[in-house]
């Protein structure tokens, strides 16, 4: 047995036991992706990443543990690389990933994505993909800058408005870049506000945007 | 014996029960509604006209399309707006496609069990295979062809009050035609079992209904409404005619026209207008004596599934020939509509009243199952009467007094959103 | 030469020296240097005779740079990619062989499989940058080419050429 | 090695314990005049030649572009037909690639002149004139005790010269790389001797006395891997070279092996014989076939005469080497991934484990590059304190750099650790050719990064190179001058790991992909400020969670180049300008009227109709329609095409 400590709580674990072991043995929990428990170790996916007494940022599923070794799975680091390994992951993925339903719609990248915060692709990729004309640029109010691409673009392919009928991105600086985009494009930020009220007014997101198009408007105005 | 038939109809959108009372000598029969109250006429009202559609579309899964229709046609009522001849055709096929495709689900999904005694549609698959197939095969056609004009087979997007968004090009309408013209030789064959049903004899007690009452044609729109004793009056006017009232014991309100229980949908427009229905005037003359038993309810919707088919298909193609005027600019101002719509189920009629920035202030919806809810209540009463003098055992007249209520196809989950004015 | 033929021999004359898993590179690299290139019926056989997942071998087979799944023309031009070989130009160098030899987009063989243009990795040989080698397939000729521009690139991509469409006419 | 006499009873099955220093210092079992007179005369024909004359080319990869092949076969030519009495011997590369290629003369009591840069044709002059004393031709001369002086230049004083130290070099250009007899005879395998003498312990405690750090990269101690290694208890343990060189800009190694085999043989005896390892690999690129050739024969020499299998020099300890030719993967670098290519795999795998604990076949393994152990038989031939006297505090001895790029003397040159770029990019390299300069020295390969011009004063040791954003490295030193791009020159290390990344984890994988793909978007005028941003945290992301050393490193030259010559970056993205011109999309082409012979083949290329002119006269490109697509410039057959 060898001791170590996870997030400063000391537990004693086998000799032979990664630190993933160790960390649930000590009751907290590190996502994994590619580990398959006695069968796929080979740390891949990077996404159980967790910093050690030395600072280095380590694979907790494949890491060996020692005596006295010092785990912390959620320090700041640890956050922003894994935050930024699963913004990686999703890059290579299709926008439709966002809508997959395999899996019953359990899709661990997904919920890690969703944890994490990395909800980043918006309608308009999608747009993007089928060349369809942007509606900003004729004036209509669409939320296709701000809602979560996987709908295939269904509507704004049809010149009808996005209501944002799948739900707001996650990230704030999408966001913001949605909102930026209405500034650029002269569209009133009420009309945008009200029609984001329609699906989203129940959502904690909904203040956020709120807040943003409160500043947007008084940029506009200065 | 039990003296009371509290029956859950199954195969209804939407939790429904039938208490039938037999303790004294004449039968007491409730509808009663068990879903809870969706206030959407709340839900609208602060919203921007352009956006109503979007909302009450969500109503109902089944027939949002009805809604969606009624709802735009309302908003331009109230705004003015004048849509072109091309849009108002359109619209009548999305309807009507509508229509067709809700009669398949109701038909061979649901109703056409009861006479082919299969408990569920597994049975039925197993002991029919062709027909169910057939009847899937049709669904899934129908949907495609909705898809095609509105964009989502639920929750239309190609239409803005004001026109069309999406630009229906020849090759999309061509692609329409094509899937219909599938469609209906599959209908044809598909409707005969319906037609040759042998339904329970049952005689009418209050044959009165309300119907929309177009100039030409057939389910067309139109801004009068007409009912079975000839009284003809502007959509405007409906709240003169046709009362709302709460039961105490259904969460759905209850319609009454001129203050007689009256009912809606396939068998009203069949036994107003039969004579319009060009191209399958063969069958109606099989179904036209019928129309008199609740029942034949199941027989008219089959006819009128051939006849959507049939007559988009010909609307479609003398569209795709010319170029669509599909826009008409909306002016934002106050004011008030009502849009009334035949809508698989019967009658439906939205009504808002806008302000100047164009937000809703008010809004009334009404329903088609709402209209007949009170008399599926006579109905069943007379029915089940009926029965029991021949006789028949509770748990016959249960099965007897569901098959009818199934055959109005009542969707409830529409009848309840309505917010109760006392 | 058939490849179908005498594959089975080839492999197994191969096999006869070494014959396990970890000799899967150089068994690969003797096939190579038989037929300039890895044919699929050779990795098949390999894979059935070896006991190893075929999978396994196309993956050694395309992790490595040296291995070629594709015959390559009788001379190969390996410009090399190095550090100091980009620096002076090489990528020029590189697009002049493609488009003298009108090498199409996505290939690296010439259209009529006489030579063929690939990067490659340093060869040590940075003194001399840029450096372009030309090997012939069966790997018995190595020319190296040292301090090359635009111009000399364009004149080797002629020579290697001819020297080449003889080879063929000569059934080499 | 032939036998002095029937006294001599030395086989590979019996060795004798003293075998090399015999072959030396005369025979040592029995004491016989004539038998010290034939290993002195021995001695002295291999290192003059059996006339007292003899003449070296050295045949090595960079040697044999250069044409060293014709000079040698001309030399052989000449020396036939004039029936001189000249022993032609080859050697290895001097590591002054400047001067290739080259030929020496030395005679017993004739001066050994080096010759450069040799013309076939010119060669019989050179033996006519060297042997009437002429040495107008001459390069340089090797200092050989007392010299006559002359006007031509001793080499030791030449500064490319003067400023080294041939420590594990020694022998480049000097021995025949081929003959085992002729290492023996400079005092090869004396190291082996002496440490077989001792236990394994002492040659580790004499290797941490030295202080010798991996020659490969990190920098690891290698004492410390050999002491892990050693404290393993295992039945079989493996000791692998790695001279797998696959870092752009860097070919010490490939000079070493070539130009003295059997060093590297020595060296892993040593180290085997430290750990006790019973199996060694040499993992050696097939692309390089001269430098797989001189080791497998080093190798086969080695075991002819003993100095591998079993019962070596009758220390009872049994060892020996396989030559593995690698086909070629940059990650090879990477111990893992090195191991996984000797077990018939591919990628590196998750360490710890580390190797030294568990390695090939699950077995402890050191693996070291061919620099460090040519270090270690070096530093026991000679001795420990030779080789601490120099280097830094922290890192000591000697290194080998491979200064290459804009420079004059492109070579390889051994320096004491701790010399300042300045000293090996102007003293040594002779700075960059006329009209240029240096704007940057990029070292340690694409793992290292690029160090601007006002920097050139940091000494070259392991923590101050990686404070200032670069990395030892396998020590190839490039040398870039105005001319270049550094946004280009990280594109381009970037394209280089992208396509080297085994692709087994996702920030190497796909976060190079897009670090890749903005710079592309950059070096194209389709950059935007924040991509900078982006930028440096998806570096430091890759650097901080990738499963590999190259993965680890990869970023590098990103991150120097941001970090000194952001405003390059700015450059191409503010104003849409590539500053040296290199950027395609961005420079303008125009023909140069004086070199154009109005072939008009650049008006039929060009896709946008923007060249005009008539044929014989110099034809001109219209800025406006050019789409810069670089077509004309490729297809001038003049050159008169230039970019601006």
């Amino acid at each position: 047995m060898v001791k170590v400590f996870v997030n400063g709580k000391e537990i004693d674990v086998d000799v032979e036991s990664t630190l993933l072991n160790a960390i649930v043995k000590a009751g907290y929990e590190v996502p994994t992706l590619c580990y398959l428990k006695g069968i796929f170790n080979e740390a891949t996916c990077r996404v159980c990443i967790v910093e050690i007494s030395s600072g280095r940022l380590v694979p907790a599923c494949a890491y060996p543990v020692s005596e006295g070794l010092k785990v912390f799975t959620d320090s700041e680091r640890v956050l922003k690389y894994r935050r930024a390994i699963i913004e990686l992951i999703l890059a290579s993925h299709k926008i439709k990933c966002q809508s997959c339903s395999m899996k019953g719609g359990y899709c661990q990248l997904l919920k890690l994505s969703k944890d994490y915060g990395v909800e980043g692709i918006p309608v308009c990729s999608e747009c993007k993909l089928y060349g369809s004309e942007c509606l900003l640029a004729r004036g209509i109010p669409c939320l296709g800058p701000i809602t979560i691409a996987g709908c295939n673009a269904v509507c704004t392919n049809e010149y009808s408005q996005c209501i944002g009928c799948r739900g707001p991105v996650s990230r704030y600086d999408v966001l913001k870049e949605g909102v930026e985009l209405y500034v650029k494009y002269g569209i009133d930020v009420n009309e945008v506000l009200r029609l984001a009220e329609l699906f989203w007014s129940s959502l904690p997101i909904i203040d956020t945007l709120r807040g943003l198009l409160r500043e947007s408007k008084s940029g506009g105005k200065a | 014996m039990s003296l009371s038939i509290q029956s859950k109809v199954d195969r209804v959108f939407g939790h429904l029960e039938v208490q039938v009372d037999l303790r004294d000598k004449d039968v007491k029969t409730k509808f009663v509604v068990m879903d809870d109250l969706r206030f959407f006429e709340h839900v609208v009202i602060g919203r921007k006209f352009t956006e109503v559609p979007y909302i009450v579309s969500r109503i109902c899964g089944a027939c949002s399309i009805a809604h969606f229709l009624a709802s735009v046609n309302a908003v331009e009522d109230a705004l003015k707006v004048e849509v072109s001849e091309d849009v108002m055709m359109l619209k009548e096929v999305m309807n009507k496609i509508q229509i067709a495709q809700n009669t398949v689900v109701h038909l061979y999904f649901l109703a056409i069990l009861d006479y082919l005694n299969s408990r569920n549609l597994n049975e039925l698959a197993l002991s029919k295979p062709e027909l169910v197939k057939s009847a899937i095969i049709l669904n899934s056609l129908c949907l495609q062809a909705t898809k095609l004009l509105a964009g989502r087979i639920v929750n239309p997007n190609t239409y803005v009050v004001g026109g069309f968004t999406k630009n229906l090009t020849k090759e999309v309408l061509e692609k329409t035609v094509k899937t219909l013209d599938k469609a209906e030789k599959v209908a044809r064959e598909l409707i005969k079992p319906i037609i040759d049903l042998d339904l329970p004899r049952l005689e009418d007690p209050e044959p009165h209904y309300v119907v929309l009452d177009p100039p030409t044609g057939y389910l067309s729109m139109s801004d009068y409404i007409v009912g079975s004793d000839g009284v003809r009056f502007r959509k405007s006017e409906y709240l003169n005619y046709i009362s709302e009232g709460v039961s105490e014991y259904s969460t759905s309100k209850y319609c009454l026209y001129n203050g007689k229980t009256f009912f809606v949908g396939p068998r009203a427009r069949l036994l107003a207008f039969s004579e319009r229905l060009s191209g399958v005037s063969d069958i109606v003359g099989h179904v036209r004596e019928e129309l008199k038993n609740p029942f034949a309810n199941l027989k008219a919707k089959a006819v009128e599934l051939l006849y959507c088919i049939a007559n988009s298909k010909e609307v479609l193609s003398s569209l795709k020939g010319r170029d669509l005027n599909i826009r008409t600019d909306v002016k934002v101002r106050a004011g008030e509509g009502v849009g009334v719509i035949e809508a698989p189920r019967g009658l439906l009629i939205h009504h808002y009243r806008l302000n100047d920035q164009g937000i809703i202030t008010y809004a009334n919806v009404i329903t088609p199952t709402v209209m007949f809810s009170k008399h599926v209540e006579v109905a069943t009463k007379s029915l089940s009467k009926k029965l029991l003098e021949e006789g028949v055992s509770l748990t016959e007249v249960e099965a007897k007094v569901g098959a009818l209520v199934r055959a109005y196809d009542p969707c409830l989950v529409c009848a309840v959103h309505l917010e109760v004015r006392r | 030469m058939s490849v179908v033929s005498d594959v089975d021999t080839v492999i197994s004359n191969i096999l006869n020296r070494y014959n396990s898993r970890q000799y899967l590179m150089r068994i690969l690299q003797e096939v190579q240097s038989v037929y300039g290139y890895l044919p699929r019926e050779a990795l098949e056989k390999l894979s059935s005779i070896m006991k190893i997942p075929l999978s396994d071998i196309i993956n050694v087979a395309t992790f490595y740079h040296q291995y070629k799944l594709e015959p390559p023309g009788h001379y190969v031009f390996l410009v090399c990619m190095g550090t100091a070989c980009h620096l002076k130009g090489n990528q020029d160098n590189y697009n002049v062989l493609r488009d003298a030899l009108g090498i199409k987009e996505g290939t690296t063989t010439s259209p009529d499989g006489l030579v063929s243009v690939e990067k490659a990795r340093c060869f040590g040989c940075c003194s001399l940058a840029p450096v372009i080698m030309v090997v012939s397939r069966d790997g018995s000729e190595r020319y190296l080419h040292g301090y090359v521009n635009i111009q000399e690139a364009r004149k080797l991509a002629f020579k290697y050429r001819g020297l080449a469409s003889s080879k063929k006419k000569s059934g080499g | 090695m032939d036998k002095c006499c029937s006294r001599c009873w030395h086989t590979p099955e019996y060795p004798c314990k003293h075998y090399i220093r015999c072959r030396t210092e005369g025979p040592l079992c029995h004491d016989s005049p004539e038998c010290r007179a034939k290993r002195e005369r021995r001695i002295n024909e291999i290192k003059y030649g059996r006339y007292g004359l003899k003449i070296k080319v050295p045949i090595a990869s960079c040697t044999l572009a250069a044409g060293a092949k014709e000079v040698y076969n001309a030399v052989v030519k000449e020396v036939n037909s004039s029936g001189l009495n000249i022993d032609v011997g080859i050697t290895g590369c001097i590591g002054l690639c400047h001067i290739d290629p080259w030929l020496e003369i030395s005679g017993k009591d004739l001066p050994s002149v080096i010759y450069a840069n040799v013309k076939p044709e010119e060669v019989p002059k050179i033996i006519k004139e060297y042997l009437s004393k002429d040495l107008s031709r001459a390069f340089a001369i090797r200092s050989r005790g007392s010299t006559p002086p002359s006007k031509v230049p001793l080499l030791e004083e030449l500064p490319s010269w003067s400023n080294q130290v041939r420590f594990v070099s020694r022998n480049c250009g000097v021995v025949n790389p081929e003959s085992i007899e002729e290492y023996v005879a400079f005092g090869g395998f004396k190291g082996l001797e002496k440490a077989l003498n001792t236990t394994p312990k002492a040659v580790i405690e004499t290797v941490k006395r030295s202080g010798l750090r991996g020659r490969g990269g990190a920098g690891f101690p290698t004492w410390i891997k050999w002491d892990i290694a050693q404290s393993q208890v295992s039945d079989v343990k493996y000791f692998i070279v790695n001279a797998d060189e696959g870092d752009p800009g860097a070919f010490m190694n490939r000079l070493l092996a070539e130009a003295d085999p059997y060093r590297v043989v020595e060296g892993m005896i040593i180290g085997a014989y430290a750990i006790g390892a019973s199996k060694g690999y040499i993992f050696v690129r097939a692309e390089k076939p001269l430098m797989a050739e001189r080791l497998s024969k080093a190798v086969e020499e080695a075991r002819k005469y003993g100095l591998l299998g079993r019962n070596i020099l009758g220390s009872g300890f049994n060892f020996d080497i396989e030559v593995i030719l690698s086909a070629g993967a940059f990650v090879c670098g990477e111990e893992t991934a090195l191991i996984a290519a000797i077990e018939g795999r591919t990628r590196p795998r998750q360490r710890p484990p580390y190797p030294a604990t568990k390695g090939l076949w699950g077995k402890p393994t050191v693996i070291n590059n061919v620099e460090t152990v040519a270090h270690v038989a070096t530093i026991f031939q000679v001795s420990v304190d030779e080789f601490v006297r120099y280097g830094t505090e922290k890192s000591k001895g000697t290194k080998m750099f491979c200064v290459t790029g804009s420079v004059r003397r492109t070579g390889a040159y051994e320096v004491p650790i701790g010399i300042t770029l300045k000293k090996l990019v102007y003293d040594l390299a002779g700075g960059p050719p006329e009209g240029r300069n240096v704007k940057a020295v990029q070292v340690g390969g694409p793992s290292g990064g690029c160090v601007p011009s006002d920097m050139l004063d940091t000494p070259v040791d392991y923590e101050t190179l990686q404070s200032a954003g670069a990395i030892m490295g396998s020590g190839g030193v490039v040398v870039i001058d105005d001319k270049s791009c550094m946004v280009d020159v990280a594109k381009f290390f970037t394209s280089f790991t992208l396509a080297e990344s085994c692709g087994k984890c996702f920030p190497c994988r796909i976060g190079m992909k897009i670090l890749y793909d903005i710079l592309n978007n950059i070096t194209e005028g389709r950059g935007s400020e924040e991509d900078l941003e982006v930028l440096t945290e998806l570096s430091d992301a890759i650097v901080g969670s990738s499963l590999c050393a190259l993965g680890g490193t990869a970023p590098n030259p990103v991150k120097s180049t941001l970090r000194y010559f952001r405003d390059e970056y700015i450059a191409h993205i503010r104003d849409k300008r590539c500053p040296a011109g290199v950027c395609a999309r961005l420079v303008e082409y125009w023909i140069d009227p004086t070199k154009c012979v109005g072939c008009g083949l650049c008006a039929r290329v060009c896709p946008a109709n923007a060249i005009s002119g008539e044929r014989g006269k110099p034809y001109a490109i219209d800025r406006s329609r050019c789409i810069k697509c670089s077509q004309c410039f490729i297809t001038c057959p003049q050159g008169a095409v230039t970019k601006r």
